[in-house]
């Protein structure tokens, strides 16, 4: 034994494309010496479908549906996202009855996104119970969205220039008493999961990374606010009403997944309020405005964003003047978000590594477009 | 000269060709609001003043951040520069990309640090491909678009890896799909596709049918 | 029941029982070829020697036969040979050569216990017949009152010797990195 | 004759004694089977209801035969051995991770009569060393089943109960030494003279004594070998079927052991309170409240990790324990001196 060097053998594991805690199709080679990471290497684009490419093809509204199947979780926000990309190009008026609907929905889809993160978090750290609750308060927000758009996923339901059904009635009413609820019930999570030791040892201090890092990444939503980064398109560039609204921005301190996992719960807070005061000030009207039947956006090129769940999603488009886009481009949070995976993962165990890929929140429907 | 390069082309391609032309080339002056004569024609122009000082500011900025790069880098880096809506776009010289992009984004004064959005396009009529970089300034609020043009074949960019981390995947998917080729980058494989993928699906001359 | 002019008691039949199964073990640990095998065939041998200080009445040897060879020593052996490379295949056919002499070796050391075994003079009746200095069940009294009584000072110190060696084992394992 | 039935363990070698045996073996195993089975449907019924679901409720009235159903279907299913698997050991591996786990019941004094169990001097040791036998059928199957998941997860729950095993003996001294002996049913006995339960005086060990068992049983919060969104499966990835049954079984015949264990260490085992008789139906009781704390954590608790697993082992449940000795030793000399 004096000359021989005791070596552990370092050992490729293969994460995914099926495993259960890869949240969809990701993959994951990692180089593994015992419990250690030594690399790691993301192999993504599983679900690509194409949808840059199909939308070259399509009108505008018929985007609309694909873009429900990028980050399905918040189908609603993606709607908003391109109906404002091609509302703000063509420099449409929107009704105001509609944007505040519009508002209503993309913050209820934002709590039922974050909800689902929650949920879907703590049981990649081993609690079985948290999904479970997330999931009932997330069906009262699907059935409210089934109500109002007839789906329950991809819901389809904004059209540039308003929204495609004004809501049904008694509709606000279910909103308005929703509210209270859920705040009880946000109060019952933070007892369950927040106070939880066990679950605050495997979260603080894991995977921080540095605000220059997150910027550098070009992060966006909550992975770059965790890092204390006060960046938030609904404020820094308002679009559509929110700049009506009071609300906070939650940023953390340090960066690390305990971080993001409380910037996901005070959020949800937020989103609360966004929606108290929307359900407040809607009035009787028309949601749907004065727009061509054939959408004909003008020739250039329009970058617009909205914060999505997962961050910044942003719709590039390159028109040509004819009623499809000559370019589609799609800004995804998560595809990019995803990018600082391997950085953050080399030299934590394995579990770190589960802890790390979940808080980091990502969508693979909207990773692989 | 588009119709008889772009032979190949679908139908909607070809047709495609002539309005890019006069979407792209308005682009080389300035894109004031005498220039959208496509989009005035349809409303009745109803410019409100707002819009009209925002173009202003866009326009400020715009010269601001020509005079700078041009200051620095020559007269020689910028290819083009205009308005596209709001959004001081500077078209630079392939040469100049990869420094006037570091420079864009260290400088003490300017820091456009954050990579927003970052995207290729297919021009099969003019011959070139484009790669759009939206670049955002956290420190003072700023924005503006460089991008970098290089020939349909034989498409070769300078990579962005050593400034921006977030450029690799980015770089990767217009690798991927449009055939860019990134000098430097760590790591250029196919990031949607299957490595033994053929073609480039986001070029405009691709075609599903030949793949197989 | 009688068999052969012997009584046949549960104690006859487990000693009969557990003798096979450390026999068998201990010839299926030389008889194997993989590493991962043979650990496991000497984990049966120790089982099976402690099934029978069981039958000898000595629970605490037995259960500490079980708690430290059988498991603690075989699953070290186990994790040695999963976490270091198995060499798989070695064949060990040796020559005819080696094959005899090792037989008549074996049959010389056979006859010559047996031998021994016949023409002691020592008493080989079971214990239970003469008084036993500790009553039958009080095994682990026994143990404690010998060392905790009678040789405290060695069990001290011995027990300061291997923590010592624990110590020393882990600066050495320390050093390598 | 009955009585030769019933007292085997006492008695000569007879016709009836083999007939005792045979039963006694055939019973238990039915018993333990039985508790097994509903406890999972237990444990489906009670997580549900924690967690604001209905739990199992198609297969038999409120789903009671569920269990039976699902252990049906894997008796029934294709055994099916990997092909790159060490054959030999991925068949032979289950087996003996159930063989201490059934074997360990021997001592568990459900009454005080010792029907079918046996009381034996050194009840406590045995639990230990027996238990510590079963993670090599864990460690084996992991290994053979040439799956990467399977050898972490494997290594992982021989490294953990390894040493869970020092702070769980440690913590059972405390009791030893209040009671003079090693016999469950000595310990159980000294409880009712004293009348008090161990609980009590031992209040320190019996914590230590129940973070140990759970990170022994591998239950959450320390179902790290397990532990499904990492592992996948853990050790028994790749099995199925009656091999996947047997390592079920065992893992819940351990909790009913452990269950059994710490109700007569702590909580007095068959002894009722006002001298109540059905000795049996309190022994009952108190080992389901100690599996009910089980499913309580398994509710509620996320999953620890491995490192802070280990360093939690080292770091204060054996200095804990120690105190914990310490402390009895006190007792015994000034408060407890039965």
């Amino acid at each position: 034994m004096a000359t021989t060097e005791l070596r552990t053998e370092e050992m490729l594991l293969n994460v995914g494309p099926q495993h259960p805690s890869t949240h969809g199709v990701l993959r994951l080679v990692v180089k593994v010496d015992g419990e250690i990471i030594r690399e790691a290497t993301l192999v993504i684009g599983y679900l690509h479908r194409g949808t840059e490419k199909l939308a070259e093809d399509l009108q505008y509204t018929q985007i609309i549906p694909y873009t429900d199947r990028l980050d399905y979780l918040a189908a609603m926000i993606n709607n908003h996202a391109i109906v404002n990309a091609v509302e703000q190009a063509m420099d449409l008026q929107v009704p105001e009855r509609a944007e505040y609907l519009r508002v209503i929905v993309a913050e209820l889809n934002r709590i039922a996104s974050h909800l689902l993160f929650l949920g879907a978090y703590l049981l990649d750290l081993g609690a079985m119970s948290p999904f479970l609750y997330a999931f009932q308060e997330r069906e009262t927000i699907t059935q409210m969205f089934n109500e109002i758009s007839g789906a329950r996923l991809t819901y389809n339901y904004m059209r540039v220039g308003g929204v495609k059904w004004d809501a049904p009635p008694g509709w606000i009413d279910k909103v308005r008493a929703y509210i209270p609820h859920f705040r009880e019930k946000l109060k019952m999570y933070h007892n369950l999961v927040t106070g939880n030791e066990v679950f605050l040892g495997r979260v603080k201090g894991i995977g921080a990374y540095s605000q220059e890092k997150a910027l550098g990444y070009g992060l966006s939503g909550i992975n770059l606010r965790s890092t204390g980064f006060k960046w938030d398109i609904r404020r820094n560039k308002p679009y559509s009403i929110y700049d009506r609204f009071d609300f906070d921005i939650p940023v953390g301190k340090n960066g690390d997944c305990y971080d993001r996992y409380i910037c996901h719960m005070m959020e949800m807070e937020e989103s609360l309020k966004i929606v108290e005061k929307a359900v407040e000030q809607i009035q009787d009207g028309p949601v749907m405005g004065k727009a061509p039947k054939i959408l004909r956006v003008p020739a250039g090129e329009y970058y617009a964003s909205v914060e999505g769940a997962k961050g910044e999603l942003g719709i590039y488009i390159v028109s040509d003047g004819k009623d499809k886009p000559y370019r589609f481009k799609l800004r995804r949070p998560s595809f990019i978000n995803l990018q600082i995976l391997p950085e953050l993962m080399e030299g934590q165990n394995v579990a770190n590594m589960i802890a790390i890929l979940g808080a980091v929140d990502i969508v693979l429907g909207e990773v692989d477009a | 000269m588009t119709e008889a390069n772009e032979n190949k082309q679908t139908t909607t391609a070809d047709t495609e060709a002539a309005p890019v032309e006069a979407a792209d080339k308005p682009a080389a002056p300035v894109k004031t609001a005498a220039a959208k004569p496509a989009a005035a024609a349809k409303p009745p122009v109803e410019e409100s003043p707002e819009t009209i000082a925002k173009r202003a500011e866009a326009q400020k900025r715009l010269d601001e951040m020509k005079a700078i790069l041009e200051d620095k880098f020559g007269e020689g880096a910028l290819e083009e520069t205009g308005l596209q809506k709001f959004q001081p776009t500077l078209v630079i010289k392939p040469e100049y990309w990869l420094p006037v992009v570091t420079y864009l984004a260290h400088d003490e004064s300017l820091t456009f640090n954050y990579p927003e959005c970052f995207a290729g396009t297919d021009y099969p009529a003019k011959g070139f491909i484009e790669v759009a970089l939206y670049l955002y300034s956290m420190s003072n609020g700023r924005f503006i678009t460089v991008k970098v043009r290089t020939p349909r074949d034989n498409a070769e960019v300078d990579s962005l890896c050593s400034v921006f981390e977030g450029a690799n995947w980015e770089e990767r998917e217009i690798y991927d799909l449009l055939g860019v080729n990134f000098k430097g980058h760590p790591n250029l494989v196919r990031i949607m596709m299957d490595d033994d993928y053929k073609g480039h699906p986001l070029r405009k001359d691709f075609s599903v049918w030949e793949q197989q | 029941m009688n068999f052969l002019g012997y009584l046949i008691t549960g104690q006859f039949v487990a000693f009969f029982i557990l003798a096979l199964i450390v026999i068998a073990s201990a010839i299926l640990m030389l008889n194997f070829n993989k590493v991962m095998y043979m650990a496991l065939a000497i984990g049966g041998v120790f089982v099976g020697v402690a099934g029978i200080f069981f039958l000898l009445n000595a629970e605490f040897i037995g259960i500490a036969q079980v708690l430290i060879y059988a498991g603690a020593i075989t699953i070290l052996m186990l994790f040695a040979i999963m976490l270091t490379h198995e060499k798989d295949g070695e064949s060990n056919s040796k020559g005819w050569i080696h094959e005899t002499a090792s037989f008549v070796f074996v049959a010389i050391l056979l006859a010559g216990l047996m031998y021994g075994i016949r023409t002691s003079t020592i008493n080989w009746s079971p214990a239970s017949d003469e008084p036993s200095a500790w009553p039958v069940g009080q095994n682990v009294e026994a143990v404690a009152a010998s060392l905790f009584q009678t040789y405290t000072i060695p069990f001290e110190v011995v027990s300061v010797l291997l923590i010592v060696a624990l110590v020393g084992a882990v600066v050495l394992a320390r050093k390598e990195e | 004759m009955w009585n030769n039935v019933l007292h085997w363990v006492d008695q000569p070698f007879t016709s009836a004694t083999y007939l005792g045996m045979l039963l006694g073996g055939v019973l238990t195993l039915a018993i333990t089977l039985g508790a097994v089975t509903y406890t999972i449907y237990g444990e489906r019924k009670i997580i549900g209801w924690m967690q604001g679901r209905v739990g199992p409720n198609r297969v038999g009235p409120f789903g009671l035969m569920q269990s039976i159903a699902d252990i049906l279907k894997l008796l029934i299913k294709e055994d099916i051995v990997p092909a790159k698997a060490d054959k030999a050991l991925f068949m032979i591996a289950p087996i003996i991770t159930y063989v201490p786990a059934f074997a360990v019941l021997a001592v568990i004094p459900y009454t005080f009569h010792h029907y079918f169990t046996a009381r034996l001097n050194i009840g406590v040791l045995y639990y230990i060393a027996l238990s510590s036998i079963s993670i090599i059928g864990i460690v084996l199957g992991g290994w053979a089943s040439n799956n990467k998941y399977a050898i972490i997860g494997g290594l992982r729950s021989a490294a953990q109960m390894i040493s869970y095993e020092i702070p769980l003996a440690l913590s059972m001294l405390g009791v030893v030494l209040l009671s003079g002996s090693l016999d469950i049913t000595r310990i159980i006995e000294v409880q009712q003279q004293n009348g008090l339960w161990n609980v009590f005086p031992q209040i320190l060990g019996f914590i230590v004594f129940l973070i140990a068992a759970t990170a022994e049983l591998a239950r959450a919060p320390f179902d790290l070998p397990e532990a499904e969104s990492e592992l996948v499966s853990g050790y028994f990835t790749e099995y199925s079927g009656f091999r996947f049954a047997f390592y079920m079984l065992s893992e819940y015949v351990y909790l009913i052991a452990m269950a059994g264990l710490a109700a007569a260490l702590f909580l007095g085992g068959w002894t009722g309170p006002f001298g109540l008789g059905w000795g049996w139906f309190w022994y009952a009781i108190k080992s389901f409240l100690f599996i009910f704390l089980m499913f309580w954590l398994r509710a509620t608790m996320p999953r620890a990790r491995v490192d802070q697993l280990m360093g939690f082992a080292w770091k204060y449940l054996i200095p804990l324990a120690i105190l914990n000795l310490l402390i009895s030793a006190v007792e015994k000399l000034y408060w407890l001196k039965g």
